[in-house]
């Protein structure tokens, strides 16, 4: 047994590190009862969910891009009431532990919101999602917020540009699991409107990003993290593990290869995992050969990092 | 829905710029309805949604442009089928009209197939860009009618009062504006938009044809519904148009 | 002409909006001398040059990853002294306008590197290179140790993911012009050897994040903004220009197409230039049609973008 | 170094893992030297180096393993030429010795039919897994020598005092330790490493192959230099081995 979440009363234990990323196999998993053994998995998040009902987009939704492809759905959904009114019973009787994830709004919504799911009792957690532009305060506020009145694990799920600073801030604040990190958002004009499309951008090509950004987290991380994005392989997810993840959530290749899906969790589950590459060492040394030497006229500065002590800076600098 | 592979046993050319391959499919895709498609695996990142125009005995064959090359013996993996047979029901609805806007008649023809093997009559519109379809490619006994860059065809009015069914196939990101349009013409010409007569066919771009990703959703009068779930063919009575 | 950084005596002017990016073809252009026709092109900026001299990288230094690659060089360079001597002649004779790319070490290295570069008479601007975490207060004082002693243009080269604060800071610091941005870094497992590499990312599928950010850094933009990564078309350089860039940088597009990386400057600098895809138009309320309510609870909070009125809000927050 | 267009003419196995490929070329590639090379777009993002092993009137004989297909008519874009030729003269070097360990000998098989065509002496070894290379393949005038997972070959210190001039290729991210273990024994035996005796043959991947990014950058004991430029093949006495 695996534990993804800081360990407390609630803490969500999952018998396979392979979870489903938020909105991959919709809000109970039936999109892939009879395609995958829903059973290697490990839990299964929920597509994001608002305080409110939300409509689709409208016009292009999905622009192919090389190796990948752009998404902006909007993401509809029929609001949190609602979810849980319809799929309570379903989640009750799921084989995965059910985690929520909700979309962090407002912080008297996520207040709510938290009180709703931690009422209907078939929920193991909550994956809150926060936007790209969360500054470290709203974020802190939002966590506690949440924190009032819920003893279910709240996991973070992190913008992949500001992981860094915004994961320490979730760490203080009380989070009891980090998801490292939500797809990079993009700009992509669609071929046959001629039109600019912003969405979330989803492909192969997005592990080099995000396991830069889960090897600088997991220096600090207190908390379990969670890696996503970007993994196609067997080997892609043993990468994240290897890089001190306690999980990984699939995103796309459960889309685009579910086969492929269903091998990642067989082969990371069973004891006979395999890897195709030479080592399995995480050389951090190799990778960073250079030393630095620090900026010798600057005294210590406040730093997108150094959010913990953020007072006492500012009180430092206006000195 | 199964993920299953497929051969490739046979390609050949319809048109400079459409080719046809005859695949040997799983058992589980023998009986693929007019209106199913599959996913497959292809050079780009998505499955491409291949569209059905015969089904065989043992086999399958499916429309592509030329834009990609493929080899006989070649292996692709489907994902389908995807979506519900359209709602024609042999010897009910004896007219049917077909309608290509801006996009080749593809999604239509396995309906057509179908309906003249039950002795029904079709006619097929072909507007915009869709008229550089090869009439060739067409079954004779179709009526192909040629029109014009608009939702205006010879004899339009007496097309649409003579058919029992219509299903329209548009580009997909013009699809709502245009079937507003035909949905307001038929409207006026039948006095009213009767449910099961008129449908639109909306095949977006589809990430996960499973119903997971909702980048298909249609937004409908009652409820949101998905292409690749409650498509491709949605009754203009339901869908909510611009 | 099109003038890429801000008017003042100095200015750079250009005949074409397509420019080399840092390192793409070498000191002084040499490596493309016979096989593009540079005079299509507007400048060349030079590969990263540091204070003393540095190595290559030992190990692998390249990565194939799908549609693109990591690439990891260590920024090899004899130094900025013996690169003005070594090339001070070449640059006097060359077509195109010389920028130097200035690795931003400490602000003093700064400070005498630009003397160097401006005592030479032969380079039109610097590009500031800055690295990844660098903090907005860093970046003041590097600016500030820049322009001291020094008349001419300096733009500075944005990294990714900080772009839209980092910006703003430097703009309110007297950049001339904004370069958007420095390629992506990230982690990737060299299957050769199975160490991890750490570098930057190349590839098309790098547009969609980069023409998010420069139509945000845009918004606020007063000095120009040269926007640089992933174009591989003369389209997709079309569409940085007609988001409110004045010109675009080409990279890797120039390694491995080098006759599309000519097409690309000839397309747009002609008058005759064709989209392919239907609309020029940047149709910018298209792309997002939500509308956000503002966090109810909470005060106008410092904020990653706020930097310019950073101590007021300071002051605000601890009253 | 041109950027031009090639058709690939003929296609055929010379084992179940390597094909080769005729090419008729552009004239600027017509006089390709034993060690220069070309850079040819193909399925990944990186133009793939490829090899000449053979150079003809009117075409060049590339070699490349089975992991991409091509078909004849298909047309490439080839950069090059890259590099420079290797430093043999003929009628000096008689006896030539070439070593591949654990990568396949292809970036030396132009030199040796080369050498052979001016009735020099070619011995070839083949350690670790480049004994997987069809003997077939090779040249019969080449004298093969199957040696082990090692820098060990039978009689391995009587081929090396026999031989004028050593070349050796070893698998990229290998190089360095390999090639410093070789030029010790070499030192012993001959006494010192004398220049223009041992050559290190260094392909990295080559992103542009002009000498513009410096991923292919050698570090020597004056300056650096490119592989793309100065190389392929380094004079041991010249490079800095770890
Ligand atoms: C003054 C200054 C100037 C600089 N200028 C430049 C410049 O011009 N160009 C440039 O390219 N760089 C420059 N850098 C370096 C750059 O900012 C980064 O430090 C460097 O790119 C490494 O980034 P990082 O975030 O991965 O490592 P760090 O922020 O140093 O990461 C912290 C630690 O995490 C480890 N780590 C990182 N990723 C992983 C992973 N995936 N798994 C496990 N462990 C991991 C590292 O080993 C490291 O020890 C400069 C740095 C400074 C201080
Ligand atoms: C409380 C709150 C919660 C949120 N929660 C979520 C969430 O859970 N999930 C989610 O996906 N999003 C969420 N968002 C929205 C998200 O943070 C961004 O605002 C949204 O993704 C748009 O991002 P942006 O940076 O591109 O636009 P903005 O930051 O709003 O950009 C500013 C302006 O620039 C324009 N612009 C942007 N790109 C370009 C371009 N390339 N060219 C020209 N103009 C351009 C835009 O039109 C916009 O007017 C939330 C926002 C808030 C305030
Ligand atoms: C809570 C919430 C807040 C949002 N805030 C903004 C916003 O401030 N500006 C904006 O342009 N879009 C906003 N959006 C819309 C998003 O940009 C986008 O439409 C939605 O998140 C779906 O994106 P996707 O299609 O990339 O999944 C918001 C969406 C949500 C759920
Ligand atoms: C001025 C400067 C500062 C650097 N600082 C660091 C650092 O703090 N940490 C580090 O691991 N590497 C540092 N590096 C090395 C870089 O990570 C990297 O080796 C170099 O920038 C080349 O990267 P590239 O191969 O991705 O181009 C620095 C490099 C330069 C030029
Ligand atoms: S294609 Fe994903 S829900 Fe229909
Ligand atoms: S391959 Fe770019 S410098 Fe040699």
């Amino acid at each position: 047994m695996i534990e993804i979440t800081s360990s407390r009363k609630n803490s969500i234990t999952v018998t396979s590190p392979v979870l489903f990323a938020a909105g991959t196999v919709g809000f109970d998993g039936s999109p892939y009862r009879k395609l995958l053994s829903m059973d290697k998995f490990g839990a299964l998040v929920t597509p994001p969910i608002t305080f409110a009902p939300r409509q689709p987009a409208t016009g292009p939704r999905v622009v192919p891009l090389p190796s990948g492809f752009l998404m902006h759905t909007g993401l509809p959904n029929p609001g949190i009431n609602r979810v849980v009114r319809d799929y309570e019973k379903k989640w009750k009787r799921s084989v995965l532990p059910i985690i929520v994830h909700l979309v962090a709004e407002a912080p008297h919504k996520v207040e709510q919101a938290v009180q709703i799911i931690e009422r209907s009792q078939v929920v193991a957690g909550i994956e809150l999602g926060v936007h790209e532009q969360t500054t470290m305060r709203e974020l802190s506020t939002l966590l506690e917020a949440a924190r009032q009145h819920c003893d279910l694990p709240i996991m973070v799920q992190l913008p992949l540009y500001n992981a860094v600073p915004l994961g320490e801030v979730a760490q203080y604040n009380g989070a009891d699991g980090l998801v490292v990190a939500a797809p990079p958002r993009g700009t992509a004009r669609d071929t046959q409107t001629g039109r600019l499309i912003g969405g979330r951008l989803y492909g192969p090509w997005v592990k080099a990003q995000t396991l830069r950004v889960v090897g600088r987290v997991v220096q600090y991380a207190e908390v379990p993290v969670i890696a996503s994005g970007g993994i196609h392989t067997p080997d892609d997810a043993r990468d994240f593990l290897t890089a001190g993840a306690k999980a990984v959530q699939l995103d796309s290749v459960v889309w685009t290869q579910p086969h492929m899906a269903e091998m990642i969790a067989t082969d990371l589950s069973g004891i006979d995992a395999t890897r195709t590459t030479r080592t399995y060492v995480w050389q951090d040394d190799e990778i960073y050969s250079v030393s630095i030497e620090p900026p010798p006229t600057l005294p210590e500065l406040p730093n997108l990092e150094d959010v913990t002590q953020q007072a006492d800076v500012d009180a430092e600098w206006k000195d | 829905m199964r993920e299953t592979e497929a051969s490739i046993e046979r390609i050949w050319r319809v048109a400079p710029d459409i080719q046809r391959l005859e695949l040997r499919v799983d058992d589980a895709l023998r009986h693929l309805e007019a209106g199913q498609s599959l996913l497959a695996t292809g050079a780009s990142y998505l499955r491409e949604q291949w569209l059905p125009v015969e089904v065989k005995q043992n086999s399958l064959i499916v429309e592509r442009r030329m834009d990609s090359s493929y080899t006989p013996g070649q292996t692709v993996s489907l994902l389908g089928p995807i979506g519900n047979a359209f709602p024609w029901i042999a010897g009910q609805q004896k007219r049917l009209l077909l309608i290509a806007y801006d996009t080749y008649p593809t999604p239509l023809l396995l309906l057509a197939d179908k309906a003249l093997k039950q002795s029904a009559s079709v006619a097929l519109v072909l507007l915009s860009s869709a008229r550089e379809y090869p009439f060739s490619a067409l079954p004779t006994a179709i009526e192909v009618i040629s029109g014009h860059d608009n939702a205006v065809w010879p004899e339009r009015d007496e097309t649409i009062l003579w058919a029992d069914q219509i299903f329209a196939v548009t580009k997909d990101a013009l699809s709502q504006e245009y079937l507003s349009e035909l949905a307001q013409i038929v409207k006026t010409l039948k006095m009213n938009l009767h449910i099961n007569t008129f449908f639109g066919v909306v095949n977006p771009i589809q990430p996960c044809g499973t119903g997971a990703c909702m980048a298909c959703m249609v937004r409908c009068k009652t409820t949101n519904k998905l292409s690749c779930m409650d498509g491709p063919a949605f009754d203009l009575t339901e869908i909510l148009l611009v």
